[in-house]
């Protein structure tokens, strides 16, 4: 089995809007992406909730506390309220559709799919590109393709619905 | 001394009272509601008994539990804290039948002091300049406007049985007198069902300047200078400090000899606040007094080096005030911040929930007088106040910059907090200049809605990004991937798999 | 003003002038062993430079290493702290040299006050009291009973590179002072490869006390008053008070005279001590100057306002003294007690591990200078204080029950502590009379061994099962029992089974 | 199965004194019994390792934290080391030889076999009560019975060995 470096990808609200991050962590050093800019950070948490993070000569001091539903990050002597949402509404039970809005901005690198084809359960229709990582956009039931909204190499933005599917009447 | 005493309150104040026992050895005891079981001032304290319901009027303000509770546990003596009970002459006098020491001033002179018509007439009867106006029982509007045209104008006709603006007009000038006499009676009759009003003088470019007061039972009463309290938002003061950035040698002089005389009138014991209003032109006028500890005296003991509930314990305990007036004097400047939970970007709207993180800021000439800790859950049943945060500095300036260095380090987190806004005020130009009235906060933070634009800074998202990662365990990313391939976990292709 | 400066210390001292820093502004820089990597002072930096190796020649007195650390981060000054570099007149060149501020006097100030012999001919120039003596270059036994003779007795004999007591003779009267000095001599020849000596008038009822000093570069020189060192156990001073309960304005004004002739004498600039031995006659004499900021120096902060790290900064960026000698007056009364990770019980032999548990006391006038926080591991490289805890108040008296209450809220778990040990010389009766000598400690606490008997009370029983009870899961407990008929876990025969 | 209340032997040692404790929970109460005297107390964990245990009308305050070997409690100002002991020198490890020495002071309800007598491993030897409970002395493995050091009603000493036993080889 695969156990090998693993990737996060992360969208964070805070004051509507929303934060699209990946981090990355190899041992001791984690790789954050935002905004097309790709920090390499080394950190500890001196006690909990408590971070020192080292971003080159410079250290990113910050306090984290989880509330119900958002976090609490105490930075330079402000606090942010953030949640960390699922964009498309999901939520993470045992159970749960996949849906076609894309869950980050990227590039679309390739559409399995056409307008007016028959489509089954989890069968991929797009696979979009963003910070080095690959997303598949999955058909979330059985159906019929009924618009596909974004093209190769077209550039797709976080939360656009990706194709619309006609969902097939199940008894 | 005592041996025993009851702490009548909640929050930090009970702490602060708590803490000054320790250190003379006095045994305390909390009363705490259903809501404060864990709080605080139940941790500190060595005997602690429950009020039950959580309503104010059924716990903090309920007479008859209080002295129960004190009666129950043996206590000699009953330190009433600020707010609830503490301005109660009821209380003072029921501590007193049941033979308990009400840690305060007589019953009598709190009652009589509560009675802000009856004070001022003491007042000017010892002299002390009170602001120019008609307190009298002639109602008539002839009679009004015949007294209004001699304290001259601008001035304001106000509701006797008053409070939240209603009943009041501020009069510019001579003919819209009689109009605004006629409106202020219709107003007052419907909103409190009487037309009683009064009469003052307008007071231009206003600050809240107040002296505290010590006074024992063998006839010694000394001031300790003054406090400057113009920063109020809705006449609640958030940040005080002393000396007044606008006082001088003789003004001070001068106010804490009207200050003590006052209290000499007042037949004043235990430690009291005189509070006056300062006009533009260094007039200054007697208010209120306060018949009790105020939030704010940690400025005063920081300045002068007295420690004020001590001294409301010795006093109480009959022994005689042995510093002289002549003796104190002040050293450096204090600053104090109220910490809220509240909104300042939002109406000041409380907030209630559980305290997660509570990071004190510590170093030197720093001190936090607080009610919470983490995991305490704030309640909408109390005054949102969490904590005080005082510093002191060789100067003003020196003061103000300790003072938005602690609030940076100032960790809340759980509820939302004024901490940001009130590291604003005193970043605010006018405010380090000290031109400060108190409408300061209502001029220059009308509509603040969190000064900085609101942007999450990339130092946060790398942070929480860093932290998500952190907790995140290995297995549960694995699995993830495996179960749910729309899961927000991925191989990244840049590295390599196995080890 | 500087805008970053690389402090080259660590612990309390370290965060403590960080602190200062971070209120004016100025970015900070650690240096760190590889045993301090997760010190309170590398999380509280802005940046921090490893030195590697935890061996002090390799780190923290590595002159070479820290100028480069400098160099690296671009700081434009270096606080030496106390201890370490912060002495060392090579250090302050070399920072010079390389363009670095060091903050504190000039190299040649440091070398000329590091040798005694040479500072104590500068303070007799002075004309500032030095102990009678004689450290001449003429070392013929003739010559020294001669000179001895002149000193009068008692005096005493000490070895010129002494050091330990070895090579010291106490000389009672003039028939002993021949052989004195040929045993010191023998002595010192073995133990320092040297036989040279120096006489000194023995002082009867010796307390420390020093004045602080404040100059700066344009001429200005101030003293600001005493503190009272006499605590100390093998000359290490562990509880320093002031004012000096053996001080009359008299004196101090005699005192503090001295101590601004000294230093001007010196050329002295920056923060400085001058220390004295004070007979039970109250004659001063002085004993050395110390080029640096001391370890008690909070206590003088407490009592003055004045806030000396910013000055030493200030200082140090060429700011003029604008603190005048005629305004400063002292408030009140401060303590300082060192917190050491030692076992007062058994030689005040270090103790090391980690720390389990860390709380401060916390009230009004209580300050922490703390270089510890839990989970940090105390090894045996360095110093083993972890902390002082520094109160103020009123008076002496309410000073001391202060601090007693305070230490008594003092929580340093996984390391042995002296806090039990401060505790019960501040309650010892002769030093709440305020008489102290430097031979305190070893009259009425030489074989201290735990005060108090060492029984475990019943109460810490009582806790001790419940934090066991409450910490071993009933499933645990459950499955014990089954496993294992020999388990400490039974069932209670008193309650009934089920629910 | 009995999953009722359950008790707790546990000897402490401080400064070479050995302290024999019990205590026994049931919901938010626990009932210590230290040196015959039971204190019935409630008590709570303010944070971890700060107990606040009530106690009638006292608080006891204190501070506990766990060292490598031993406990550290902090009461009224003061530190004191404790270890938890197992008197007969067992360790908690998966298989342990039972041992013959009383882990209480008690009174020895009855005795279970005889000297001279063969006994086979984990047979009861010896009944003893202490503070409501009862333990049980056990043979540490197959043998003969020696000696038997005390017999019924007479008061056991912690630490005391109850019985002798001659341990049959085994090849």
């Amino acid at each position: 089995m695969e156990d090998g470096n693993i990737g996060m990808f992360i969208n964070y609200e805070h004051a509507n809007h929303v934060y699209n991050v990946t981090v990355e962590r190899r041992e001791n050093e984690f790789f954050i992406t935002y905004d097309n800019i790709e920090y390499t950070v080394t950190a500890q948490e001196i006690k909990p909730g408590q971070l020192n993070v080292n971003l080159g000569d410079r250290m990113i001091k910050c306090m984290i506390s989880e509330g119900e539903d958002r976090k609490y990050v105490f930075i330079n002597g402000q606090v942010f309220q953030v949640k960390r949402v699922e964009l498309t509404g999901r939520r993470k039970t045992e159970k749960k559709e996949t849906d076609l809005n894309s869950p980050i901005s990227g590039t679309v690198v390739s559409v399995k799919t056409k307008e007016g084809e028959s489509i089954q359960k989890d069968d991929v229709i797009m696979v979009i590109e963003a910070m080095k990582m690959e997303y598949l956009i999955r058909a979330p039931y059985n159906g019929l393709v009924k618009k596909i909204n974004f093209k190769e190499k077209d550039q797709i933005e976080i939360g656009k619905l990706a194709a619309e599917i006609e969902r097939t009447k199940e008894d | 001394m005592f041996s025993k005493v009851l702490i009548a309150n909640r929050g930090e104040i009970a702490v602060r009272i708590m803490k000054a026992c320790q250190e003379m050895n006095i045994k305390t005891v909390a009363v705490y509601s259903d809501v404060d079981k864990h709080a605080p001032h139940v941790h500190l304290a060595d005997e602690s008994v429950s009020l039950g319901d959580p309503t104010p009027s059924e716990s903090y303000l309920n007479i008859q539990k209080i002295i129960e509770s004190a009666q129950k546990v043996s206590a000699e003596a009953i330190h009433p804290g600020y707010g609830f009970l503490a301005e109660n002459p009821d209380f003072a006098k029921a501590c007193k039948d049941s033979g308990i020491v009400f840690i305060g001033p007589s019953a009598s002179v709190i009652k009589h002091m509560g009675d802000k018509i009856e004070a001022k007439k003491t007042m000017q009867k010892a002299n002390v300049p009170v602001i120019p106006g008609y307190h009298g029982d002639k109602q008539d509007v002839s009679t009004l406007v015949h007294e209004g045209k001699k304290i001259g104008f601008p001035l304001i006709v106000k509701a006797s049985s008053g409070g939240g603006g209603k009943g009041m007009r501020l009069v510019k000038t001579d003919d819209e007198l009689e109009q605004a006499i006629e409106g202020a009676k219709r107003e007052s009759k419907s909103a409190f069902g009487n037309d009683s009003v009064f009469l003052e003088k307008y007071i231009d470019k206003p600050r809240h300047i107040e002296f505290q007061i010590l006074g024992d039972e063998h006839g010694h009463i000394i001031h300790l200078f003054e406090r400057e309290c113009s920063i109020q938002r809705r006449h609640q003061k958030i940040i005080e400090e002393t000396p007044s950035p606008m006082m001088t040698p003789k003004l001070r002089e001068q106010m804490g000899s009207a200050a003590v005389a006052a209290a000499k009138a007042a037949g004043y014991t235990n430690a009291g606040t005189v509070e006056f209003m300062v006009d533009g032109h260094h007039q200054f006028y007697f208010m209120e007094m306060n018949t009790r500890l105020q939030v704010e005296h940690p400025i005063t003991e920081a300045t002068t080096g007295i420690d004020l509930v001590k001294w409301q314990l010795k006093i109480a305990n009959d022994m005689e005030l042995t510093v002289k007036q002549q003796e104190l004097t002040q050293h450096g400047h204090a600053l104090e911040c109220r910490i809220y939970a509240e909104d300042p970007a939002h109406g000041f709207l409380p907030s209630v929930g559980t305290l997660s993180k509570v990071e004190f800021p510590q170093g030197p000439n720093v001190r936090n007088d607080a009610g919470i800790e983490p995991d305490f859950e704030i309640t909408p049943y109390y005054d949102p106040m969490l904590a005080k945060l005082i510093v002191s500095a060789e100067n003003r300036t020196e003061s103000i910059n300790k003072m938005i260095w602690a609030l940076s380090q100032y960790v809340v987190l759980g509820v939302t907090t004024n901490i940001s806004f009130l590291a604003q005020v005193l970043e605010h130009p006018e405010f380090q200049r000290g031109n400060i009235t108190t409408h300061f906060l209502e001029t220059f933070f009308k509509d603040w809605t969190g000064g900085k634009k609101g942007e999450l800074p990339v130092d946060a998202l790398i942070a929480l990004a860093v932290y998500d990662a952190m907790h995140t365990q290995r297995q549960e990313l694995v699995r993830f991937k495996e179960a749910d391939p729309h899961s927000p976990w991925k191989h990244v292709g840049r590295w390599r798999m196995g080890t």
